[in-house]
C-alpha cells in the first residue's frame, strides 16, 4: 500500500512518493539567522505577493516582534530575542578591559565569536564600571513553514486540500479547504492556522505560483542579506553545512543547523535554519517528530480496542444470566 | 545602516563575508549592531571626540598613509602665523567675534593668503547656509601655497592637526563619549590597519550626523581620518553618506533650497553680488585652481536656460531677474516668520513638517497663521489637518473656528504614476518609467507647477510691471501629452542636461558650457545625462552583463563618475597603489587616464604635469592634484575657509547636554544659529543652572518599518502593523530609577513639549559613565503623528530650534528631557506642565543662553 | 454529494466517466499516488495557478520611493492597475532585493487611504469641502499674485535690487523628481519667491 | 477556545490570562515599580504558563533581559486527594512563553461529537445485541439513539468546519493517513445503516395493508441487515476517534495514543449501556449492565493510564478543568456501574445508573479533549519532553549538551 517503506518516517524524497513522476528537484529555503538583520522584508514581501491580510496593530513588547507568531495572516515571522550571552562566553575579565593603552594589536584573550553584536570586546559600559551587565546579543530569525518531508498537516488533511507539489513543497489548496482544522493540531511547529473570518487554513505556499513560473519566492527575493536562501534542497544543505563550518572556524561554536537532517523526526525540513541558540529560544520545538510516525501503531491499537469492544458486546449478550 | 538602509547593508554583509570587520557606533544597540563585529555605545552628540581620538591615534603613532598624505592632502601646507588653535583659546579659534557669534577667518588662511582669500567675516555666510554651496565647489583658497614636505614646520597643517587633537586621548574619549578605552583602541587599531596601498577602510554615516549643531564638523572629522589613511578616491574607501530619501541628493543638486541655484550656484546676495560679474567672481575666485574657474559658463548657461531669448550677454543674461538674499531665509526662520504673521502662503510638496521638522508645535502654530496653505501629498497628512486634529486643538491653542488658514489639499501622483529621475545617495540618476495613470485628481508636481506657471503667465500676460518680466520671459514651453496634459519630463531633463541654443543639440557634458549665451544648461553638474540625445539615466544594462562598476546602469554626476576624485586611486606617478586596489590609472602608452571608472581628471594630463607659475582654473591643477574641485587641488585636512565654525573639528557639547564640556571651557558650538523667539527655547546645560531639571538625554532615529514622518508608512497596512505604536526605549536601570514598566506608559518633557509613549525596557539601551557620572539615554522613533493607521505623539515636538552654522540644519538628534511614568496630561493641563518645567529650569521663552561660556568670553582671541 | 464536490473542481455533468475520473479517490486508486498526497489530490485551481507577474500587461522599470539607496523596482500592471511591485534583479545596486518599505510599495500606491480628490478648507471652517482641480489651481494662482502684490520688495534701503517676495514659502519633500524640482525652483525664482526649502535642509 | 481576532489580541489575552491565573506569580501591571526589566516581568509571567495550574510555585523568574528564558517549575501536589504525584522539576526555554504549537481550533462541538459518535456506536452494538438475542427494547432504544446520536454527530462535525458548505469535500479523497478521512468513510458507511435500522423501527406503527403495509413487511429484514451493518462498523466508529486525537502534535493526545482508543471504546460501551439501562426494563437490561461493566473497566483503565503513565504529559489530565472533568467522570462511571449492578431490580436505579454512565462518558470525552488542548497551549509540554529526548540522545551518543558552553576559541 505504501509507495515507499519510508512513506511515514525516515529519509524520503517526497515528490515521487506523492505520485510525481519526473519531479523537478525538491526546492526549499535555507534561512541563515546569522546574517538576518530583522528587517521584516520577508514578512511584507510575502503579504504583498500572496495578498495576506493584516494581522493586527498591537505592540507586543517582544523586542521588535509585533507579529508574534506564524499565523494564517503572517506566513513569515521574524523572531527577535534579546539575551545575555551564556555565562562565561567570550567575555573578558573586567580587569583586562582597563588594560593600558598600548596593549598591543591583538586581543588573544577576548577573541570570542567574531561576527555577532558584541563578541569580543566589552559589554556596553563595562569598561566604565557602571553596570553589572553581562554581554548582550540580539538574535533574529525569520520563521516560516518547514515544508516537512513527512508533513503531518498534509497527511491528516481529509479533503486533499493540503497536497505535496512537484517541488516537494506542501501547499493548501484554497479551493478545496473546508476548514476542518485537523492540520492545525497536527503541525508539530505550530505553523498552519485558521483564518477566523474565512474559516480556511492558511500558511506559506513557498510561492507555489512563482515556482511554477521559475521565479524565486517573494520573501527570498526580497531578503536584503541573503538570510533567506531559496534553491534545490540538496544544494542548500551543502551550502548550509559549509556555512556552519565557516562560522565554527570564525569562533561561533554555537552555530548549528535545524531541520536539515533527513533522519530527524520529520524526515528533514524543506525549509531549514541555521540557528545560534537552542531551537526553543526561537520558539521552535527542539525535537519534533511527525505524529504519523506512530500511525500504524495507533490504528493497531484502535483495531484492538474495536475488537475488544465487539467482544465485550458479544460477551455481554451471550454470557451472563440476566 | 541595517536599520534604515537594509538593502544597502547587503554590501556590508558582503564585505563581512570576505573578511571585513564592521564596527558600529550608535547610542543604542540596533539591528546593525546585532550583526556588527563590534558595537560601541556612544553618548549622543560626542562623535567628534571619538573620531578626534582616532585622528590623534593616527598622528601619535604615525599611522597615516604618508605617501598619500604628502602628495594629495594639504598636510604640508603652511598656515598663517596669525592662526591660533582651540588649544590656546579654551575652545575658540582665532578670529571669533562675540558680537555676531561668528569668526573672521583671515587668520585661518594659508601663509601669505591672509588677505587675498576673499573670505572675511562669516556672519553673512552663516545666514546663507554657505556650507551647502561649498558642498561641491569647495571654499576659496589661494592656488599657490607654501609647503614643508618634511611635515616638520610647526605651522604646517600636519603639526597643527597634531597639536589640535593632542588632548583627544583614549582617556578623554572614554570620559566624553562613555566608550571604554579598550573598545576605542580596538576601533582605532582596526581602522588604521586597513590603510595603505593594499587596504582601505570605509566610513559610513547616516545623515543623522548632519542633524547636530556641529554636524558639518562631524563629517569633516571623518574626512580627515579618511584622508590621513588614504581612503579617499579609492575603491573600498570614502565617506559614505546614507541619505534618507529617494532623491534627497537630487534635491540639493537641483535644489529647492533658498540659498542655492541648480548645480550649487549660490543664490545672489543683495549686498555681495550686485552685478553678474561680482556674482560669478565670487564663485570662481579668479586666480584659484580647479574647475570652478569655469563658473561663468555654468552661470550664464543656467540663466540662458531660465530666460532663453531674453537672456543675452548684453543684459547679463537677465541676472537682474534673480531674487536676492538679505539674510537667513531658511525653513526655520520661515516658520518663525509665519508665527509672526509675515508669510502669506505656504506650499508643502510631499513634506510633513508638523511631524518631520523640529519643534512640531512651532510648525503647526506657524501653519495656523497663514493666509493660505497648499498641501500636495498622497495622503491626508498631519500638516494638512493640524487645524482639525492637531495637539494644539486639544490644548486650545488652535481653535478651528478662529484659524484663518485656507487649506488646499491637492492629491499627488505616486512614483509609479509619473516618470522622471531620482538621484540616489551615490549621485546616481535613475529614470523611472511610468506604470499607470494617477487616480482621480492626483497629479505630478511636474503637472502642477507647469500648469500653475502657465496660469500665472496667462493672468499676467498684459502686465507691464517690471517685476512680472521674469515670469513672462521665462522659457515655459514644455510639450505635454496624455489626457491630463502632463508635461514631458524628458523635455525637462533635456533642458537640465543643456543644449546648444542655436541647434538644440543636447550637450555631451559641462565641458561644452559657454559663457557667451550659446549654451543653455539647467544644471551643469547634470550635463551629460542626456548626451547624444539619449536619456542616460534610463540605462538599465543588467548587472550580469557588465563589470562591477556597472557604469551602464543609470548615470552618475559628474560625467558618470562613480567614485569622485578617483585620480587618488593611483599613486602620484599614476600607477595603481596596488593590484588589489586598481581602479583608475595613467596609461603611459596611450598617454591618457584609464580604468574601470570615468577618470575624475583631465583625460590626457600626465601625472608629471606641473602648472606654470600663475596658472589658474583647471590649468592650475598639477598632474598629481586629485582633488580637482578644490582651490589648491588637495584634500583638506585643514579647512582654511568654507567651514564657518573652525578650520578643524572641535568637540562641543550638544546645545542641550547634561554634561559640562570636558575638553574646553567653551560648552557648545559658539557659532551655532540661535533664534530668540518666544516660541523657541533651549533647555539649560552646564555651566547654566537648572540643567538637572532635564536630566536625561534623548535621541531619535528611524525604524526599518517606517519612513520619516510616517506619511508613507503609517498609512500602509503591512508596514503599520509591524511597528504599531509610538514607544520609547529605556535601559533597565533607568526604568528602575524612574519607575517605568515594560509596555506601560511614560511621558517625556522638554522645555517645548510633553509627549507620551509606550515603554520598551531593553538592554539595547545602556547607561554610560561620562566624566564621572552616569548618563541615561533614551531613544525614540520620530515617525509618529496623529493621522494614519497607527498614531502616536511626535518625538520631534520635543526639540527646540538650534542650527548648524554651515548649513542651517537643526540639531534634532540629541536633546535633554525629563522622563516620567504614566500618561501625559491632556488639554490645558499639558501647557501647565510645560510651563512648570520652564519655570523650574529658568527658561524664559524668547531668550537664549549666552553662546560663549568661557571666562574670557573669547575676547582675547577676537578679531585681529 | 459527489456532484457538489466535483463541481468545485470545475467538472460538470459530462457523464459518469468524466465524473469518476475527476474524482481524486479514483486517481488514488489508479494512479501513482495511492496515499492521496500529491498528484491525486491536486485541484483544478492548483493546476490553473500562474504567477500574476506572468500575465501582466506591462512592466515598468522603476526605483523605490523610500530611502536613497535607489533600489530597482519592477512595476507590473494588469488592466491599468498595479498588480505587483518587486525588486529588479538586474539592478547592480539592489540585486533584486527590497526592504520592508520597498516591498510594501504596491500597498503604498494602492492604499485605500490615498486621497484622490482635491479637498478645500475655507478660513475659519471646521470641515473639508470638495473643489474642482482646475478651480483650485486658479485660486492658488490668484493667491500667489496677491501675496506678491502685498509683499513685493523691489530694492533694499540702499536702493540695491531685491526683486523678491518674502510672502511665499515652500517646503518640498525629497521624493520629488529632479525634473519636478527643476520646474519648482525655476518657477518660484521667476516669481521672486525666495523661501523655497526642502527636506534636504532638515 | 481560541478567541477570534488578530494574533496580537490573542497573545495579549493569553498573557493576561496567565497573569490573572498565575496565583502567586508576579502580576504584569503598569503599577508595579519593579527594578527588574518590565520585559523580564512580562516574560516571566508568560513563561510561567500553565494557566490552569493553581499549584505552581517556586518558579524561577527571569533575571534581566527580555525575551526567551528558562523557567523552572516544580509541580506540586494534585488537588483533591488521590495519590501524591511529583513531577520532576521542569526547566525549559520558550519564546516569550508563547506556545510552540497552535492549540486545536476545534470547539466544544468536537468534544461533543466524540461523545455522540461513541454513543451512536455503543447504541448500535446494543441494538444489534438486542436484535440478535430478542430484546426488542434494547434494539429499539439502541437504533433510535444511534440515529439521533449520529445525526447530532453530523451536525457537530459540519458546524465545526470553517467552511461548512464544503463538508462534502471530505469525500474527495480516501486517506488512510488521515483518521478524519477514515472516519468520514466509516461514518459514510455507518450513518445510512444506522439510519435505515432506526427507520425500520417504524414498521411497528405502519398500517398492515397497502403500500405502506408492504413497506412495513419489508422493513424489518432491511432493518435487520442495516442494524448488523451498523453494528459491524460501530467499533470502528467508536475507536477511530482515539486515533483522530492521537494523530496530532498535541502532546498529551499524541503520547496517549495507546490508551485513547481503549478509553473511547470503553466510554462508547458505557454510554451504549447507559442507553440500555435507561430504555429497557430491568429484565432486558442484563447485557447493558454487563456492557457497562466492560466499558467502565476499559474506560477507567485507560484513563488511569493516561493520568499516570505519561509523566509531564499526564499533568494536563489531572490539573484544572480537564482534571476535574475526568475525576467527576470517574466517580460517575463507578457510581453508574455500581448502581447498575446493585440496583438491577429497580428501573429507577437503572435509569439513574444509565444517566450517570452517559454523563460520565460526556465528562470523559470533554476531559480528554480539553486536557489535550491545555497541553498544546503551554510550551512546557512541547519543549520539555523534546528537550529531554535530545539530551538523552546526546548522552547516549556521548555528545556534549548544547546547553553547555562550548570553549571559546
Amino acid at each position: 500500500m505504501l509507495p515507499d517503506p519510508n512513506s511515514l518516517y525516515g529519509p524520503l524524497d517526497p515528490a515521487p512518493d506523492a505520485g510525481y513522476e519526473n519531479a523537478p528537484p525538491r526546492m526549499g529555503f535555507f534561512t541563515d539567522t546569522s546574517v538576518c538583520i530583522g528587517c521584516k522584508a520577508c514578512e511584507v514581501a510575502c503579504k504583498e505577493w500572496n495578498g495576506v491580510p493584516e494581522s493586527g496593530l498591537d505592540l507586543l513588547g517582544m523586542s521588535y516582534d509585533n507579529t508574534g507568531a506564524l499565523t494564517a495572516n503572517s506566513w513569515r515571522h521574524v523572531a527577535f530575542i534579546e539575551q545575555p550571552r551564556p555565562a562565561g562566553h567570550g567575555a573578558v575579565p573586567a580587569d583586562v578591559l582597563g588594560a593600558p593603552v598600548d596593549a598591543g594589536p591583538a586581543r588573544p584573550v577576548d577573541a570570542g565569536p567574531q561576527f555577532l553584536g558584541m563578541p569580543g570586546g566589552q559589554p556596553p559600559g563595562r569598561g566604565t564600571g557602571v553596570e553589572e551587565r553581562t554581554d548582550f546579543r540580539w538574535l533574529m530569525m525569520s520563521d516560516v513553514c518547514k515544508h516537512c518531508t513527512h508533513a503531518a498537516c498534509l497527511d491528516v488533511c481529509p479533503t486533499g486540500s493540503l497536497f505535496r507539489t512537484e517541488f516537494g513543497t506542501v501547499v493548501v489548496q484554497e479551493d478545496i479547504c473546508n476548514g476542518c482544522g485537523y492540520c492545525i493540531s497536527a503541525c508539530p511547529y505550530g505553523v498552519i492556522d485558521q483564518r477566523k473570518d474565512d474559516g480556511r487554513a492558511w500558511k506559506c505556499t513557498l510561492c507555489y505560483d512563482r515556482l511554477g513560473a521559475g521565479m524565486t519566492p517573494a520573501c527570498a527575493q526580497a531578503c536584503p542579506t541573503e538570510s533567506i536562501q531559496y534553491g534545490p534542497l540538496d544544494e542548500l544543505r551543502e551550502r548550509a553545512a559549509a556555512r556552519v563550518a565557516t562560522l565554527h572556524d570564525r569562533g561561533v561554536p554555537e552555530a548549528r543547523l535545524y531541520g536539515h537532517d533527513p533522519n530527524d523526526g520529520v524526515g528533514g525540513d524543506g525549509a531549514f535554519f541555521l540557528l545560534l541558540d537552542e531551537p526553543e529560544v526561537y520558539g521552535l520545538p527542539p525535537d519534533p517528530i511527525v505524529t504519523t510516525r506512530d500511525l500504524p501503531k495507533m490504528w493497531k491499537r484502535a483495531g484492538l480496542a474495536a475488537l475488544a469492544m465487539a467482544a465485550a458486546t458479544v460477551a455481554a449478550f451471550v454470557g451472563g444470566s440476566s | 545602516m541595517a536599520e534604515a538602509h537594509p538593502v544597502g547593508f547587503q554590501w556590508v554583509m558582503e564585505a563581512k563575508r570576505r573578511g571585513a570587520k564592521v564596527f558600529h557606533v550608535d547610542p543604542r544597540f540596533t539591528r546593525t549592531s546585532a550583526v556588527a563585529d563590534e558595537y560601541l555605545p556612544i553618548r549622543a552628540g560626542t562623535d567628534i571626540a571619538l573620531l578626534g581620538g582616532v585622528v590623534r591615534y593616527i598622528l601619535d603613532n604615525e599611522l597615516d598613509f604618508r605617501e598619500y598624505v604628502l602628495s594629495y592632502t594639504n598636510a604640508a601646507t603652511i598656515v598663517s602665523e596669525e592662526f591660533s588653535d582651540t588649544e590656546d583659546g579654551d575652545g575658540f579659534f582665532s578670529g571669533f567675534d562675540p558680537e555676531t557669534g561668528t569668526y573672521v577667518q583671515d587668520s585661518w588662511q594659508y601663509e601669505g593668503h591672509e588677505d587675498s582669500s576673499g573670505s572675511g567675516h562669516t556672519a553673512q555666510e552663516r545666514d546663507s547656509a554657505a556650507g551647502l554651496t561649498h558642498e561641491s565647489h569647495g571654499a576659496p583658497v589661494g592656488g599657490q601655497t607654501r609647503r614643508d614636505e618634511t611635515l616638520q614646520h610647526p605651522r604646517c597643517v600636519y603639526q597643527i592637526l597634531k597639536r589640535h587633537f593632542a588632548r583627544y586621548t583614549p582617556e578623554m574619549v572614554e570620559r566624553v563619549c562613555g566608550i571604554s578605552q579598550a573598545q576605542f583602541l580596538e576601533l582605532a587599531r582596526a581602522w588604521t590597519a586597513n590603510s595603505g596601498r593594499d587596504r582601505t577602510g570605509m566610513l559610513i554615516y547616516s545623515v543623522g550626523w548632519t542633524q547636530h549643531s556641529v554636524g558639518v564638523q562631524y563629517i569633516r572629522t571623518g574626512a580627515i581620518i579618511q584622508l590621513l589613511l588614504g581612503n579617499m578616491g579609492r575603491p573600498g574607501g570614502g565617506v559614505m553618506a546614507l541619505r534618507g530619501h529617494a532623491s534627497i541628493q537630487g534635491s540639493t543638486d537641483i535644489p529647492t533650497l533658498f540659498n542655492l541655484l541648480p548645480g550649487y550656484l549660490p543664490m545672489p546676495h543683495h549686498a555681495e553680488h550686485p552685478s553678474f560679474d561680482e556674482w560669478v567672481d565670487s564663485i570662481r575666485h579668479p586666480g584659484q585652481k580647479g574647475f570652478w574657474g569655469n563658473a561663468r559658463s555654468f552661470a550664464a548657461s543656467l540663466l540662458k536656460a531660465y530666460w532663453g531669448d531674453a537672456a543675452t550677454p548684453e543684459n547679463d543674461f537677465c541676472y537682474g531677474y534673480l531674487p536676492r538674499l538679505t539674510g537667513d531665509h531658511g525653513t526655520y526662520q520661515q516658520v518663525l516668520n509665519m508665527i509672526d504673521g509675515k508669510i502669506k502662503g505656504y506650499f508643502l510638496l510631499g513634506q510633513n513638517p508638523a511631524v518631520g521638522s523640529a519643534h512640531g508645535r512651532a510648525q503647526r502654530l506657524g501653519m495656523a497663521n497663514l493666509d493660505w496653505l497648499v498641501v500636495r501629498d498622497l495622503f491626508m497628512i498631519e500638516s494638512a489637518t493640524f487645524w482639525q486634529n492637531g495637539p494644539e486643538v486639544a490644548t486650545g491653542e488652535i481653535v478651528p473656528e478662529e484659524c484663518r488658514t485656507e487649506v488646499f489639499f491637492l492629491p499627488a501622483a505616486s512614483h509609479v504614476e509619473k516618470e522622471g529621475t531620482f538621484t540616489q545617495t551615490q549621485r546616481l540618476l535613475q529614470w523611472r518609467e511610468k506604470a499607470v495613470e494617477p487616480p482621480g485628481d492626483a497629479r505630478s508636481e511636474l503637472w502642477f507647477f507647469y500648469h500653475l506657471g502657465r496660469k500665472l503667465r496667462e493672468k499676467l500676460a498684459d502686465s507691464t510691471l517690471p517685476r512680472d518680466r521674469a515670469l513672462l520671459d521665462l522659457t515655459w514651453d514644455y510639450p505635454t501629452h496624455g489626457p491630463h496634459a502632463e508635461p514631458s519630463a524628458e523635455a525637462v531633463l533635456r533642458e537640465i542636461n543643456g543644449y546648444d541654443v542655436a541647434t538644440g543639440r543636447p550637450l555631451s557634458g559641462f565641458a561644452e558650457a559657454r559663457a557667451d549665451g550659446s549654451t543653455a544648461i539647467g544644471c551643469w553638474i547634470y550635463s551629460g545625462v542626456y548626451a547624444d540625445g539619449v536619456n542616460q539615466a534610463a540605462r538599465r544594462k543588467s548587472r550580469h552583463e557588465q563589470d562591477w562598476v556597472a557604469a551602464e546602469w543609470g548615470w552618475a554626476w559628474p560625467a558618470n563618475r562613480r567614485i569622485l576624485y578617483n585620480r587618488a586611486s593611483a599613486d602620484p606617478d599614476g600607477n595603481p597603489w596596488s593590484e588589489r586596489k586598481r581602479y583608475v590609472w595613467w596609461d603611459a602608452e596611450k598617454a591618457e587616464w584609464t580604468g574601470y571608472d570615468v577618470p575624475d581628471f583631465e583625460k590626457t594630463k600626465p601625472p608629471s604635469y606641473r602648472p606654470p607659475v600663475g596658472a589658474s582654473g583647471p590649468e592650475g591643477i598639477a598632474g598629481d592634484d586629485p582633488f580637482v574641485m578644490q582651490g589648491d587641488g588637495k584634500g583638506w585636512l585643514y579647512a582654511p575657509s568654507g567651514v564657518l565654525d573652525g578650520p578643524l573639528p572641535t568637540h562641543y557639547e550638544p546645545v542641550e547636554s547634561p554634561v559640562r564640556n570636558p575638553l574646553y571651557g567653551q560648552q557648545a558650538n559658539p557659532t551655532r544659529k540661535m533664534y530668540a523667539h518666544p516660541v523657541n527655547s533651549v533647555n539649560p546645560s552646564p555651566p547654566q543652572e537648572h540643567a538637572q531639571v532635564f536630566p536625561y538625554v534623548f535621541t531619535v532615529s528611524r525604524l526599518t518599518e517606517h519612513h520619516t514622518a510616517g506619511a508613507m508608512s503609517r498609512t500602509v497596512s503591512p508596514l503599520a502593523e509591524l511597528q504599531p505604536e509610538m514607544f520609547v526605549e529605556v535601559s533597565p536601570a533607568l526604568a528602575g530609577e524612574v519607575g517605568l514598566t515594560h509596555l506601560g506608559w511614560a511621558h517625556l518633557v522638554s522645555g517645548r513639549a510633553v509627549i507620551e509613549a509606550k515603554v520598551l525596557v531593553t538592554d539595547r539601551l545602556t547607561p554610560l559613565r561620562v566624566d564621572g557620572r552616569i548618563i541615561h539615554q533614551v531613544w525614540l522613533p520620530y515617525h509618529f503623528g496623529f493621522e494614519g493607521l497607527v498614531t502616536g505623539d511626535s518625538a520631534n515636538d520635543l526639540f527646540g530650534i538650534s542650527l548648524d552654522p554651515n548649513v542651517l540644519i537643526q540639531e534634532s538628534k540629541v536633546g535633554t528631557c525629563d522622563v516620567r511614568p504614566g500618561r501625559r496630561p491632556t488639554g490645558p493641563a499639558l501647557l501647565d506642565l510645560v510651563a512648570d518645567y520652564q519655570r523650574r529650569a529658568g527658561i524664559v521663552p524668547g531668550q537664549h543662553a549666552p553662546a560663549v561660556t568661557t571666562d574670557n568670553e573669547g575676547k582675547e582671541h577676537g578679531a585681529s | 454529494m459527489f456532484r457538489g464536490s466535483l463541481a468545485w473542481e470545475g467538472v460538470s455533468g459530462l457523464g459518469l466517466r468524466t465524473f469518476i475520473e475527476g474524482w481524486p479517490v479514483y486517481r488514488q486508486l489508479t494512479g501513482t499516488d495511492p496515499l492521496g498526497r500529491g498528484a491525486a489530490a491536486k485541484s483544478d485551481g492548483s493546476r490553473a495557478l500562474t504567477a500574476r507577474t506572468e500575465d501582466a500587461d506591462s512592466v515598468a522599470r522603476s526605483v523605490c520611493p523610500y530611502c536613497a539607496v535607489g533600489c530597482g523596482q519592477r512595476v507590473f500592471v494588469k488592466d491599468g492597475q498595479v498588480s505587483q511591485i518587486e525588486g529588479d534583479p538586474d539592478s547592480p545596486i539592489s540585486r533584486g532585493r527590497l526592504c520592508p518599505k520597498g516591498s510594501a510599495s504596491k500597498s503604498l500606491v494602492t492604499s485605500p487611504l490615498r486621497q484622490t480628490t482635491v479637498r478645500y478648507r475655507r478660513p475659519y471652517s471646521t470641515q473639508w469641502e470638495d473643489l474642482e482641480l482646475d478651480t483650485a489651481l486658479d485660486m492658488i494662482a490668484d493667491r500667489i499674485l496677491a501675496a506678491r502684490e502685498q509683499t513685493w520688495e523691489d530694492v533694499d534701503t540702499q536702493g540695491r535690487p531685491l526683486n523678491r517676495t518674502l510672502g511665499i514659502s515652500s517646503l518640498g519633500g525629497a521624493t520629488l523628481d529632479n525634473e519636478e524640482n527643476y520646474l519648482i525652483k525655476k518657477l518660484f525664482t521667476a516669481m521672486g519667491a525666495l523661501q523655497i526649502e526642502n527636506q534636504a535642509r532638515i | 477556545m481560541t478567541p477570534p481576532g488578530p494574533v496580537g489580541d490573542r497573545f495579549r489575552r493569553f498573557r493576561e490570562r496567565l497573569a490573572a491565573e498565575g496565583g502567586d506569580q508576579p502580576q504584569v501591571s503598569d503599577e508595579r515599580p519593579d527594578t527588574a526589566t518590565g520585559a523580564a516581568l512580562a516574560s516571566r509571567a508568560e513563561a510561567t504558563s500553565g494557566g490552569d495550574h493553581p499549584n505552581d510555585r517556586g518558579r524561577a523568574g527571569g533575571n534581566g533581559v527580555a525575551s526567551s528564558r528558562r523557567s523552572a517549575g516544580r509541580r506540586g501536589r494534585r488537588r483533591g486527594g488521590g495519590e501524591e504525584l511529583r513531577v520532576p522539576e521542569a526547566e525549559f526555554t520558550s519564546y516569550y512563553g508563547r506556545p510552540v504549537l497552535k492549540g486545536p481550533v476545534w470547539k466544544w462541538d468536537i468534544a461533543a461529537y466524540l461523545f455522540t459518535g461513541g454513543l451512536a456506536a455503543g447504541s448500535s452494538l446494543l441494538a444489534a445485541g438486542g436484535q440478535l438475542t430478542g430484546r426488542p427494547a434494547l434494539r429499539r432504544a439502541g437504533r433510535v439513539t444511534a440515529l439521533a446520536a449520529v445525526s447530532a454527530s453530523a451536525v457537530f462535525l459540519v458546524k465545526d468546519l470553517g467552511r461548512p458548505a464544503r463538508f462534502h469535500h471530505m469525500l474527495r479523497v480516501a486517506k488512510l493517513t488521515s483518521p478524519m478521512s477514515v472516519g468520514t468513510w466509516i461514518l459514510t458507511a455507518y450513518g445510512p445503516a444506522a439510519g435505515v435500522a432506526a427507520i425500520a423501527e417504524a414498521a411497528g406503527v405502519l398500517p398492515r395493508h397497502g403500500l405502506l403495509g408492504l413497506a412495513g413487511r419489508a422493513l424489518p429484514p432491511i432493518g435487520h441487515a442495516a442494524g448488523l451493518l451498523a453494528a459491524g462498523t460501530a467499533p470502528a466508529l467508536a475507536t477511530y476517534t482515539g486515533v483522530l486525537l492521537a494523530d496530532t502534535a498535541v502532546p498529551s493526545w499524541h503520547e496517549a495514543y495507546p490508551e485513547l482508543p481503549v478509553i473511547f471504546a470503553g466510554s462508547a460501551l458505557a454510554s451504549g449501556a447507559g442507553v440500555g439501562l435507561l430504555a429497557a426494563p430491568p429484565a432486558q437490561a442484563g447485557p447493558a449492565r454487563r456492557m457497562a461493566v466492560a466499558g467502565a473497566a476499559l474506560e477507567l483503565y485507560g484513563a488511569h493510564r493516561v493520568e499516570t503513565r505519561l509523566g509531564l504529559l499526564s499533568e494536563p489530565y489531572r490539573l484544572g478543568r480537564p482534571g476535574r472533568m475526568l475525576r467527576a467522570g470517574r466517580l460517575l462511571t463507578v457510581g453508574g456501574v455500581a448502581g447498575a449492578l446493585l440496583g438491577r431490580r429497580s428501573r429507577v436505579v437503572g435509569a439513574l445508573s444509565g444517566t450517570a454512565l452517559l454523563a460520565a462518558s460526556v465528562l470523559t470525552r470533554f476531559g480528554i479533549f480539553y486536557g489535550g488542548v491545555a497541553s498544546a497551549r503551554d510550551p512546557r509540554y512541547t519543549v520539555v519532553p523534546q528537550r529531554e529526548r535530545v539530551d538523552a540522545r546526546r548522552i547516549g551518543m556521548d555528545l556534549p549538551s548544547d546547553r553547555a558552553v562550548p570553549p571559546a576559541v
